[in-house]
Order: C-alpha cells, then structure tokens, then sequence
C-alpha cells in the first residue's frame, strides 16, 4: 500500500485528526518531524518513499514571521526533491497552515513550473484583522483537475469549518486569477447558505474571487484554508443535530479521493 | 553589528491591522487621525562581518524568510 | 568557584519585629513577622541564620497560592470530605472514573493578578499552567474553559483588559491546539480594575498511564521546555497580595509565554510518558523550582540535591536564588530512572527542545542545594512543603433580601430589548469565535449551536475524547455573581444548579465538578464570611448530589484600593454522555410544542430584569431533591427520544431562553404564559381547572428561578412526555408551539411581545460590539 | 503630517517571535546571527496639527491603546 505522510513541526497542531482520517480508510499514514526528512535527525526519512505528503494545520513555529513562512523556509532546503515529487505525479496537500505552507514554499498556484523561485501569492490577514473559528459553506467548482476532490461532484456544497487568522489569498501577477480559471485550478470558494458568492462572514477573510482551495496546473499539488479534517464523520458537523446526515461527514470523500488515486 | 529590516505592505494592499487600529483611535477620541499604516521591525544582531555582506545577507533573509514580495516591500538599514 | 557574593546570609536570629517587616518587604518576601518569627526559631535550633535563597523559597513556598493558608481549614471542612469513589486522584489536576480504561483529568485555577498587570500575557501564561497542569498527569488536554469577569467596560482600561485578555488566551490556545470550548463573560462594576481570568483544563488518560508528581530515590531530575529568567520572579508572592499602583512595577511577575516551546513540550512529556521512562512528572507553575522538587521528593519520600548551575538560563547573571524561584513558562520536571535518561534525553532532542539534568532524588528528608562546590542551601523537606495555616476570622452578615414593589412595564418589547442587549445577556460570539473551538475534531457540540450563519449560545460543549468510544464528556462553568452579591451562600447553590441545568440540557449525566473560589482580602472578617457561606453552600449541594469536587483553586486579595470583586466561587461542572451521537442542542428544530419544567417563582433579587429597572427582590433558592428529581426526568425523556432541543433558564428568564432557543433554529414561537403557576402537568392532558393564580407577566418572564429548563418535545411523543414529567411530580407548563418568523408572547390574551426574530438577533448579537476594540 | 511610533518590547521580556525567528535564520543558514527582536510601528496620518501636540497625542495614544507599559517601551517621531 503507498504511504502516506503527514509532516510536522513544532506548533503544527492538527496533524492527529489527520492522521486519523487516513487510518479511518485503512490508509497507511505515518507522522514524520520536518527534522527527519531535513535529515537533521537519527531517524532519516526520504520523500522519495511516500505517495502522498500532508501538511497539517496549525501554528508551525508560532506563525511568527508569517502563517507557513519558517515551515516554508525550511523545506526550500528539499527544492530538488520536491520538485521531482510533484513531476512524477504524487500528491502533495495542504490544510489551513499547510496551505500557507504551499504558497510561501512556492508550489502554489503552480502555473507553468512545479515551483516557483518567485512567490506568486500569499494568504495574508483576514479582513477583520483577527483569529476566526466559524463553520464555512464551500461550492465544489473543480471541473476534475483536483485530483484531492474527485468525490465531490460539480457544484456540491460541503460545510468545512474555518479557524484561521491568515486566509485571504492573494495573487501577485494581474492576470493569475484567470489562467487558474482557466486552467480548472480554483477548486473550493465560500458561499452563503443560499449557495451565492457573499460577503464576510460567508467570506471569513476577504479573500480573493471567494477562493478557499486552489490546486496546481498538474493537479497534484492542492491547499485548502478549511478542515476537511474535522468534519469526517457527521456528529462533527456543527450542525448535525439539526440536519440529520448519514454516518460519514462532509470531509471523509477528501481523504478517500487521495487513498483512491495512490492505491489505484 | 546590527542590522534593520523594516517589512512593509506595498502600495495598494490592504492593511487590515491599520485600517482597525485607526478605528478604535477615533473611536478612543483621537478625532484626527486620518490614516493609520502598520509595519513590522527585525533588529537582527550580526557577528562581525562587513557592512556590504550583511546588506546583501539580510536581502537573502528577506527573500528567503521575512518577506513575501506579492505584498511586501522592505528597506534594510545597518547599524554599527 | 567563589560564590560568597552570590548568596548571602540573612540575619534574622535576634531581630526585632520592625527589622524582621523590614526584610519582609525589601527581600519582597510577602511574609508576615510571625512566620519570620516561625523562620528563625527553625534557623535558631540549627544553629544558624538563613541564607537568602533558603528564605527566598519558603516565602515562595509559604505564600497563600502555594500552601492554601487561608482557606485549607474551610476547604478540609466543607469541600474536601467524603470524597466519592470516582475521584481516582488528585493533584495538580483531579483525575475521575471515564470508562474501564480511560480516566479524565480536570484542572481549574485563576489567573487574576497577572491579568490585571499584563492582560495579554497573563491570559496566555493562564492558559500555558493549567494545560501543565494535566499534562503532568500523563493526560492528553482535550478542551480549555474560560470564565471571565470584568467591569461593564465604561473605561478605556476595561477595553484594554477585554481585548487584552482574550487575545491573550486566543493566541497561546490556538497556537498550542486544544480547543476553548466553553466558557462566561460577565460584566459587573465591582470587577473594576480587577478582572478575574479562570482557566480551565481537560484532559484524558489511559488508567495505566496516570503519572504522579513523585521521584523514588536514586532518580535523577530533568528540567524539560524552556529556559529559566528573571521573568517571574516572585508571582506567587504578588498573587497573594492586593493589588496596588505600585503594582504595575512588579514587572518581573509578567510573563508573554511561548507556545511554540509549550505545543512540543505536551507531545514530548505524553510520549516519554506512554514509553514507561517516566517515575514522576511536575509542572513548575507557581513556585519555582524549591517547591516542585521539594513536592516531588516528600510525596516519593525521599529527600533532593540540585546543581543549581546545570539550570540553563535565559541570560547571565541571575543570582541562584533568581534561579531557584524563577517562574519562567514552559517548563517541566520529569523524576527518571538513571538507566531510561537517554532515551528521555532522545525524545526531547527529537522534538528540539531542552532537557537537562538538574539533581537527584536521596536518602533523607531534605532538600540540598549547591551552586559549583558551594552548598547554598539545607532545609527539612516537611518544614518546606507543610507552610503555615491560619483559621482567619470570618463575620456572617446575612443582607436582607428584600422585594421592593415596582409596577408591572407597560412596554414588555421595550425592556425585552434592553435586556437582550446588555452585556450579560448579549451574543458572545465575538469572544467566542476568536477561539479554536474545534482543534482535534473531537468536538461535537460547539459553543454556538443551530442552523449555519445563525447560531446561538448552547448550554455546554461536547467533547468525543476517543477514537474507540462514542462516550463523551460534557462541559460547561457558570457563576452568577449577581446572586452572589445578594447572598453568597444561595449564590453558591444556585451555581452548581447552574452547571446542572447546562449538563442535563445537552443530554449528559453530571458527574464531577471542579472550583476556582475568587475573593478579597482574607484577613477581612467580612470577606471570610462570604468564603464560609460559599464554600458550605458548594459542599452542602454536592454531597447530596453525589458530586465530587476533582480539583479547586483559591484566589484571594482579589481587591484593589477602590473596593473587593463581588464573591465569585466560579464552578466548572463536567457531565457523562453514554453516546454523543444523543446529545441535544438548544436550537429549536421544527414546529413542535415547547413546555416549561420547573417551578417559577417571584425570585428576581439579583436578575437582569431588576437590575435594568433599578430594584431589588429575593435571590433564588435551589431545592436540591427537585433538582436531583429534574435532572433523572429529563435525561429520561431524552432517553426515549422525546426532546427535540432542551435549553437551561438562567440570566434573563424564559424570555432570554426562549429568545436564544429561537434564533439558533431560525424559528419563531408562539407563547402563552397563562398556563404558568399551575404545578401540576399541563391541563391539556391532565383535565384540570386553571385555578387562578396570581402572578404578573413580567415575572413570570423574567423570574431567574432555579433548576428550569425549556424544552422542544417532539410533536408525536407529547402525551408521553406530559404523563412521564406528571409521574415524577414535576411542574410542567405548555407554553406554545415553535413556528413563524417572529417571537410573539401573550398572557391570558394581553400580548406581550411580538417582534421578528431578525430583529431580535441584531439587538443581541450587537449587545457586546461596543465595547470590543 | 505623520507620526511614527515604535513599540518594543522591554529588556528582559522575552520575546517568542523573535526567538523563533532567530532559531529559523540560524537553520537557514544565517549562522552569524545572534539575536532577534521584532517591533511594530504605526505610522499615523494626523490631521494638520502642531507639532508639540502631536507628540503628546501619540503618548496618548501608546498609553491607551498601543502599548502595555508593564512590557513596552515606545519611540515616537513626528515628520512632517
Ligand atoms: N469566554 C468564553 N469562551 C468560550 N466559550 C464561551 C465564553 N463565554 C461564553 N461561552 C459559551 O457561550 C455559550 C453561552 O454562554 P452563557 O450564556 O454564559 O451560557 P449559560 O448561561 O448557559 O452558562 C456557552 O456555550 C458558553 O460556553
Ligand atoms: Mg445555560
């Protein structure tokens, strides 16, 4: 069975539940510390050797600096490694600080190159200039490049929650934001109950087109601002007692659609 | 040896943390204040080296670390 | 190494008094001359006199916050007896039955005097101790819980602590993962420039895990997290005193925190826990190093030796009495076994975090201090950790409760509106969402609840702490200080009615309470007596409901010159749910019928409603056989599926409970209260007469009467819901039926309010934002 | 006319970003530097004004809203 890891460092904080919704789906997911593939630890670990690498959620290194930009700094030493990771098609995903993660590391948006020397976006400060935990409604709009969301169909709405302080994406480069349409890169953006594109708090950080998730050109390479994670199963759904759902909630399809593509 | 690298929002991006400060101040009563900009400071204590290196070094720190250009600008002063 | 200029000797043998209150005060000591006194009779018998960290920490040791001075004779009396079978232990955290393999652990502690000082760091140093608190345990944190006390913001200063305070607390807990769940925000004028911040911390543990904060002899003591500073210095001591002017100077006892030292540190201490390398595990919180290790080898019974050199330092230059009592965050103290230091060592240096032996656990019964080849410091472990106990004077003065007449509003819509707005009662979701109440994903009911985009408050908040196990614990803290004002001993009762009320209405058994008590000056009699009253009204209703109290903290001197906070014993009640997937919201689910149960009576002393108009009334009384009857009725009803949504009466009465209820489903109600005073089962079913009864309107919406609750029954179980309650003897009231888009409320005809539900939420929801930023 | 403000923090209060960020240039490679503090600055757009006023304005300000003096310490400069 592929393996699949999911990274982290100090302040990374959601990497359990996680790693959970891999070994829910019997997923072979193992925690590796940036310090063992950096090989600044005893026990090495290669990138090489997994089919999927995850980041987590969380506050890596405190955000100090900028959400995602130490963890980023620190990766940029794998530049090699990582890119031929992303060339040979494996799966490279990012949640909420992961996201963040992504974008400072420069494989996202990931138009043209696998990575880019230059960084070509940035999820800065909500609008309200604050941390907001709230739940999210989210308009699957990806055509099927994602390959991370291919069980959501076209236009289903799912309920992710958000807890962040960074999210607002923002594109450097005037005409980004139409080759990601056009290249079928855009693959989750906010909406209100009704199912239209609407303002905060729908929109809980003012970001860009609505956009809470992007993927690559190649589609490999995917971040999410909210958490699929924590809403697996239904009685975490911060509405479930209202609207009764199956067992299984809004995220398990995320994590099946990546056990799907790398266990064939 | 000493160097300063003031990181600051380009032209243009919005600056959310000066937008809200600059409401509670009127709000506090500082009727006056017309625009509020917020910047962030490194002081970054260097060990000896020359006063050219360590412009150039700390333009590596920004653009490995310190600064995201889609947002950011950033000056770099040297202190002795 | 000549260290004659780093440790000198205090002369005490022989002073005076007035020489022994100098030293107090200049050593910043916080020791009264009898205890110095006490002090130099221990140095007299050994021939000679202290050196200044040997009196450094047993001014730490001895300090209220450490040793439990004031209130230990109490606390034993009332609070601490009969402790029920499901407490499996305590000590810095209290640790209760969860199932078969899994206990929980609770920790409940006050962050006040720092607060006041430095609100964001306080805040977050707060939250930093209370996880070490069950982190030392060997427990997993699963949830933080936040009561907070402030004045009702008028100043610019109040403004200052709010934003301060939560922010605080946002930043550390977010940043370290566990989820703040639950939580108050209250608002009274006597928190003026002394806001209390309560914290508090659970966490779940496999039995075979528990660690004690123990060492057995020959173990060596390593020093975990961070390194040691001036910061810090002499908190206990500051927190065990009033606050003052000059206060703002004890700087050395403000700390920011570091959570990103902290978030590594839980996962490193778990795992060297799990791995079986660990003989005991200790925060060093309040009281420094002296205190841990002095705690940690009287429990092991043994005595210590530390290097005070080894303590890797934030800067140069410390004095070794700076080390010794330093409260510098993020650290812990770990007892191990020689033959497992390194694989210890390895898994913090895996996690790039300091770990350093400091000492070693020995034979005897004292703790030895050197610093380099010089021996700095001998003390009898006993006379360390025992400190000093006082039985303070207490005074009760029972304030008459008296009902001022007041007439009936002629505008209910009117003071329906400024209720819902004021600070108490508002939406708290600004505060609220600021925190990461879902980090985990084991969080099943969130503090707000309902329909997306329109939530509201819950009553508790639900965690699942198992992956194998729908069991799960329910959490919530309360405390009316109101009440408590009025008359603390009712105050108390009617707290843990409270905390009931929130367990029972998400569907969960209570099951364990924990108490942060918050009070003046101890030395006032007055004070003391609201401490008697309320610390025998807590035991008084727990024990007869079966309840333990896991773990407490006391917090005295809550006063600055401009007077004393209200009496606030804040209670922190944890329930039982056999399977989450049953609990049950506070948001109103469909067009179903909504009954009252519980008796409402004119009980309005210290309610939102008086205090609006500016009169004063009796503050409610518990009946504890009828709580204890309540809670086993509803859980059954909810057994059987009978409850669609269930919310707890409190601050603001059945208009505010209603009013929450609706805007959480995004549905109006319809209500008639005519049917309110009649005791028995609503007349629909049970065939009886109205008698008349003579109670007004306005109390009956606004009485904050004990142990109620208003519940949505489903509509085709209704006649077995009614038949069930009658059985039990318990009052309940048909109120109306869910349904529309507004609330619209009549007694016997007279409409009383009518107002859409929209507008309702946009006076509540804005109620706070003024006084935020 | 602008005021700038400075904040930072006291000596002797410890400063996490700054010690995370020292941790991460070293990591990076920058092993020359020793040590890190970061501050803020507001600069504030102020209504014409003069100049006297101003900088007692900004003092207000730090004290009620923009600094804690229990932990900062602040710099204020006027341009014009
Ligand atoms: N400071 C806070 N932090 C986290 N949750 C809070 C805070 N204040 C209030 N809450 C949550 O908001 C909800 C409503 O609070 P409150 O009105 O005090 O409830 P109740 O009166 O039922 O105790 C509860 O779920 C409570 O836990
Ligand atoms: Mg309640």
């Amino acid at each position: 069975m592929a393996k699949i890891c999911v990274l982290r460092m100090e302040g990374t904080n959601c990497e359990w539940e996680t790693f959970l919704a891999f070994k829910r789906l019997k997923g072979d997911a193992e925690f590796v510390h940036i310090k063992q593939i950096l090989k600044e630890s005893e026990e090495e670990r290669f990138l090489e050797d997994y089919a999927c690498v995850i980041i987590p959620g969380g506050f890596s290194s405190g955000d100090y600096v900028r959400a995602g930009a130490i963890f980023a700094s620190r990766l940029s030493k794998l530049k090699k490694e990582i890119i031929e990771f992303i060339e040979e098609d494996k799966l490279l995903g990012g949640i909420c600080n992961g996201f963040q993660v992504l974008v400072e590391l420069g494989v996202l948006p990931g138009i043209g190159e696998a990575l880019s020397e230059e960084k070509k976006a940035v999820l800065t400060v909500n609008d309200s200039n604050l941390f907001e935990c709230r739940p999210t409604l989210l308009r699957h709009v990806n055509g099927g490049k994602c390959i991370f969301t291919r069980r959501y169909t076209k236009d289903k709405i799912v309920i992710f929650p958000s807890a962040h302080a960074e999210g607002k994406l923002v594109f450097g480069g005037e005409d980004t934001l139409e080759k990601m349409i056009e290249n079928d890169q855009i693959v989750f953006r906010y909406t209100d109950s009704k199912g239209d594109y609407a303002g905060y708090p729908w929109n809980p950080n003012g970001s860009t087109y609505n956009i809470a998730g992007i993927c690559n050109e190649r589609g490999n390479v995917f971040g999410l601002m909210p958490h699929p994670e924590r809403v697996f199963y239904s009685y975490t759904h911060p509405d479930w007692t209202r609207n009764s759902m199956g067992v299984y909630g809004d995220g398990m399809p995320l994590f099946k659609s990546i056990l799907d593509y790398i266990d064939g | 040896m000493e160097v300063e690298i003031k990181i600051k929002l380009k032209e243009g991006i919005s600056d959310p943390e000066g937008k809200n400060t600059k409401k509670a101040l009127r709000l506090l009563g500082f009727e006056d204040v017309l625009d509020v900009h917020t910047l962030k400071t490194f002081r970054i204590k260097l060990d000896d080296s020359d006063e050219g290196d360590s412009v150039e070094e700390a333009k590596e720190m920004c653009k490995k670390l310190l600064a995201n250009p889609v947002i950011h600008d950033y000056e770099i002063k040297v202190k002795k | 190494m000549n260290t004659l200029h780093l440790v000198s000797e205090v002369d005490l043998i022989g002073s005076d008094d007035d020489y022994l209150r100098r030293i107090s005060e200049d050593m910043g000591l916080g020791l009264s001359v009898g205890e110095l006194k006490i002090i130099e009779d221990y140095f007299k018998k050994r021939g000679r006199n202290p050196t200044d960290i040997e009196l450094q920490s047993l001014a730490q040791a001895w300090s209220e916050h450490c040793c439990y001075k004031s209130s230990k004779t109490l606390l034993k009396r009332y609070i601490l007896i009969d402790v029920p079978q499901n407490i499996l232990m305590g000590e810095d955290a209290g640790i209760l039955e969860f199932n078969d393999e899994y206990a929980y652990a609770v920790a409940f502690e006050s962050h006040n005097h720092p607060s006041n000082i430095e609100p964001y760091g306080g805040a977050a140093t707060g939250i930093g101790g209370i996880v070490r608190d069950v982190v030392c345990m060997g427990a997993t944190p699963v949830a933080l819980i936040d009561p907070l006390f402030f004045d009702p913001l008028k100043g610019i200063k109040s403004k200052f602590l709010l934003n301060g305070v939560v922010s605080g607390i946002s930043d550390y807990g977010n940043r370290i993962g566990v989820p703040t769940i639950s939580g108050m925000v209250y608002f009274d004028e006597d928190y003026v420039s002394n806001c209390l911040v309560n914290v508090g911390c659970v966490g779940i543990v496999k039995k075979s895990e528990i660690i004690r904060s123990r060492a057995k002899e020959g173990d060596l003591f390593i020093l975990v997290g961070g390194r040691t500073g001036r910061d810090g210095i002499h908190g206990v001591t500051f927190a065990s005193a009033e606050l003052s002017e000059k206060s703002e100077e004890d700087r050395g006892a403000v700390q920011l925190g570091d959570p990103i030292t902290k978030e590594p540190l839980i996962h490193a201490c778990l795992e060297a826990n799990e791995r079986g390398l660990l003989d005991g595990m200790k925060d060093l919180g309040g009281g420094g190093l002296s205190c841990v290790i002095g705690e940690m080898a009287l429990a092991g019974g043994c005595g210590a030796e530390i290097e005070l050199e080894n303590v890797p330092l934030k800067e140069e230059g410390l004095k070794p009495w700076e080390i010794l009592v330093s409260e510098s965050q993020e650290r812990m103290m770990l007892s191990v076994d020689p033959k497992n230091l390194k694989e210890v060592l390895g898994i913090f240096e895996g996690w790039d975090l300091l770990a350093t032996v400091i000492g070693k656990a020995t034979k005897g019964r004292s703790l030895n201090i050197r610093y380099g080849k010089e021996k700095i410091y001998e003390i009898d472990l006993n006379f360390l950790v025992d400190g000093v106990r006082y039985n303070r004077i207490y005074e009760i003065k029972n304030k008459e409760e008296k009902i001022e007449r007041f007439n009936e509003p002629r505008n209910y819509e009117e003071i329906f509106s400024s209720i819902l707005s004021s600070p108490n009662i508002a939406s708290k979701e600004s505060i609220i969402r600021r925190y990461d109440h879902e980090v985990g994903g084991r969080t099943v009911l969130k503090p707000l609840q309902g329909e997306i985009g329109f939530s509201s408050h819950g009553d508790a908040s639900v965690i699942k702490p198992l992956e194998d196990s729908y069991k799960g614990l329910a959490i919530t803290s309360d405390i009316n200080p109101s009440f408590m004002k009025i008359n603390p001993y009712k105050g108390s009762l009617s707290a843990v009615d409270e905390v009931c009320r929130n367990l029972v209405s998400v569907g969960s058994l209570p099951h364990s309470l924990a108490d942060c008590l918050n009070f003046g000056n101890p030395e006032k009699p007055l004070v003391m007596g609201y401490f008697h009253e309320s610390v025998r009204a807590l035991g008084e209703i727990a024990r007869e409901l079966g309840l333990p109290y896991s773990s407490g903290n006391v917090s005295f001197y809550n006063e600055t010159p401009e007077g004393s906070i209200p009496p606030t014993p804040v209670i922190l009640g944890v329930g039982i749910i056999e399977d989450i997937r049953r609990s049950i919201t506070s948001d109103i689910k469909g067009r179903n019928p909504i009954y009252l149960i519980g008796e409402t009576r004119e009980e309005l002393g210290g309610s939102e409603y008086l205090k609006i108009i500016g009169v004063s009334g009796v503050v409610p009384d518990v009946n504890i056989k009828v709580l204890k009857r309540s809670i086993e009725a509803i859980l059954k009803e909810m057994a059987r599926g009978n409850i669609a949504s269930c919310h707890d009466i409190s601050e603001g009465g059945i208009a505010v409970c209603l009013a929450e209820m609706c805007m959480g489903g995004n549905i109006g109600a319809n209500i008639d209260l005519s049917l309110m005073g009649e005791m028995i089962a609503n007349r629909r079913f049970a065939n009886l007469k109205i008698s008349d009864f003579q109670m007004r309107s306005d109390i009956k919406l606004f009485s904050e009467s004990n142990t109620r609750w208003i519940v949505e029954v489903n509509k085709k179980r209704e006649e077995e819901f009614v038949e069930d309650l009658k059985d039990q003897g318990l009052g309940c009231t048909y109120l109306g039926k869910a349904g529309g888009d507004g609330i619209r409320i009549s007694d016997k005809k007279k409409g009383l309010i009518n107002i859409p539900l929209d507008k309702i939420r946009d006076i509540w929801g804005k109620g706070l934002e003024k006084f935020l930023r």
